[in-house]
Parts: C-alpha cells; structure tokens; sequence
C-alpha cells in the first residue's frame, strides 16, 4: 500500500524533501513504517525521542495500523510565536 | 478568525473579529520578531490544515476554560523580518482578570502544540549596516 | 504616549508607539462600554492634568517594576456610546510573562488612582429597539 | 487670599459648578477650607470620608497650609476604564 509522507523544518532537511509516497506492506504500524524511514535516513534516529506522529492531521500513538492512502507526518517539536 | 497566512497581518481586523457589545474587556498578544545579533528574519514552517485544526480547538477550549466570549488566532507563515509581527491572539471577556489570563494561555499554547516551525534567517553584515 | 482626548483611540497607534525591534511582545488591552439594561454610553469626567501626571508616572512605574520596554496609556474623555474603546494600553517587553502582568497591572492603577470619573447615560427604551 | 477650586463628578453635581474662587484667610490649611466648603454645601458631608484633596495637582494631607492663588482639587473616589 501507498502511504503518503509528510516531512518538516530539520526532517524535511535531512531528507531533502516537504513530502514523497512511501510503499509499504499492508496492515503495518506507525511505528514499524517509522524503523522503516530511520533505516533510510539514519541521521533522524538522533531526533526520535522528541518526534511526534501524526496520520491525518492527527497526533496518534505509535502502535496505530496504518491503511492505504494514509497521510502521516514527522514532526519536529513545535516553536510557534515570536524568538 | 482562525487563520494562518502568507500576508502581513491586520491588528486592527483581528481585534474587531472579537467585539460584543456584551464583553467589555479585550486583550490583544501580539508576538514579533525580535532584532538579535546576526538575525534578520525567521521563516516559519507549518503543517497547515493540522494547525488550522489545533488552532480552532484551541480558541474553543480557551473559551470553555476561561468563561470568555470571544478569541481569534493569526498565525504568519513565511518569512517575516525583523520588527514584523508573527503572531496575534486576541481576546474579549466580560472581567478583565480572566481576558489576560485566556490570551497569554492561549499563547502558550500555541508554542506548545500548534504545528509551526520557525528558522532564523541569518543576514551577512553588510558594512551599510553602521552607516544608520 | 500618554493621553487623555475626547477623539476616538486610534489602536493601531497606540501599538505602534510601543514597538521597539528588541522586545518581541506587545500586549493590548483595551477597555469598551459594556451594553447593559438601559445603558446608552458612559460619560468620561476627567482631571485633566493630573490624570496626564499620574498616567505618565504609572508608565514609568510599571516599566521599572516589570523591567518591561515601553507603555502607552489612551484614555478617553467625553460621551463614548456602547462598543466603544475607553481606554488603551499598549506594553512591550522581551518576555510575554512579565508584559502580559505589566498590562493588568496598569489597568487596575488606572481604575484605582488616575483622576477619572464616569457617568452612566441612560437611553429610554424605545419602541424602534424591539424592530431589532 | 483667593483658593481656585476644582469639582468633578457626584461633587461637581452637588455644587453646581466645575470650578470656583474660594475667598480664604491667609494661612488657612485645606481641612480647614474644606470644613468651609462643606458648610455651605452640606450635602458634601457624606462624602467627605472618601474624598482625596489635591494641591496644584498632587495629593496632599489635609493638614497642608494653603497659599494665595492654590488650586485645590476634590477628587471623589475614582472610576476610569471601562465599566
């Protein structure tokens, strides 16, 4: 199944790209579909334990089983406002 | 007024969104870039339809939370300079003790969960600089 | 800017008499007539130079014991009719904590010790009110 | 020596005038001017207990010695801002 990723401000830099479409094998979890992404780009390892995930534009757990189409996203943590 | 924009954003506009007749307290944050060495700008980054969608429930729950009548949140998106405006939340309340304190929550808030980003966009020192 | 005046309070003004490229937050609190039972407006008496005095001590004062940048107090004087602004104030400061508390703070010194008084007028109930 | 007189608001009302030359004896102090204006206009009486007194502009005790041309302010509780 497709599911579509969604990537921003220092993830979006190490993996050069807003967004792309990712392949994955049916009935996998967030978090499996995650180990997947940090293979290919080791350098977000390091960013993990502060990353939060979102499947269509909402923050789920982990343990969530993915469907076709989902769009999930990396997110940094958030630095609103003003400096 | 929930929104989050490109353009340069009207205070004016986003205090009137506020007003009832029945809520005689507002209170206005307006967060700006602040002029720091070597720092010209920041670039904010967001995921739009999520933080459209936090910004909303965030409004609802400072109303709930705080008995207020009425909040509006802007968001600039983009590169904003030095001295721009970044961010205004405004606020109308029937007692002013509880307008203050739903804003700068509501403020809070907003840098804790709303999914935006920023970057500083740092400027060379142009020798021009010193002549100002 | 420190000012007492019969014309309507220009907001963006008053913001704008406080920014200052290194405090990153501006916090605006503005007072309106509340509609209630038979309320029309509120007339405005003031003691004109001493309020001017006082608000301009007040300035002073919460810049010192907030260590915020800048404050701007608009009062007005005179007849201002429901959902009108009667007083402004505007505060800039580095941090949003201690500009949000100078904010609140000022405004009660307003209430408590600046020379204004004020006058309800009362609007008989006409029967074009019940059209609305 | 002549005392210019300010009233505003619920006193303003009860005299009947903004502002007034108070004719006083020299070295009068202003409790003794106010005792004087309350005399000719008793329904101030009330109020004397949350009245504040101004000099030229500033609050000062009642005990403060008035001189020739003073501008004395009664001031009745204040209420700015809002309702």
């Amino acid at each position: 199944m497709q599911i579509r990723l969604r990537l921003f401000a220092t993830y979006r830099e190490i993996v050069g790209s807003r967004g792309l479409t990712w392949s994955a094998r049916d009935g996998i979890t967030l978090r499996e579909l995650v180990d997947g992404i940090v293979a290919k780009y080791p350098r977000l390892a390091d960013h993990r334990g502060s990353m939060l995930l979102a499947v269509n534009e909402d923050i789920v757990s982990a343990e969530r089983v993915l469907t076709d189409g989902d769009e999930v996203a990396l997110l940094p943590p958030v630095s609103g406002g003003a400096r | 007024m929930i929104d989050v924009r490109r353009a340069r954003i009207d205070l004016e506009a986003v205090l009137d969104s506020v007003r009832r007749d029945d809520a005689g307290a507002i209170v206005l944050f307006v967060g700006t870039v602040r002029s720091d060495e070597g720092i010209r700008a920041l670039d904010y980054e967001v995921y739009r339809p999520m933080a459209i969608k936090s910004l909303t429930a965030l409004a609802e729950q400072a109303k709930e939370k705080f008995g207020i009548a009425e909040m509006s949140i802007v968001h600039r998106l983009g590169r904003v300079p030095v001295g721009g405006d970044s961010v205004a939340i405004a606020c109308a309340g029937i007692h002013r003790a509880e307008t203050f304190a739903a804003c700068e929550w509501a403020m809070d808030e907003v840098k804790r969960i709303v999914p935006i980003w920023k970057t500083e966009v740092e400027g060379r020192a142009k020798s021009v600089r010193g002549s100002r």
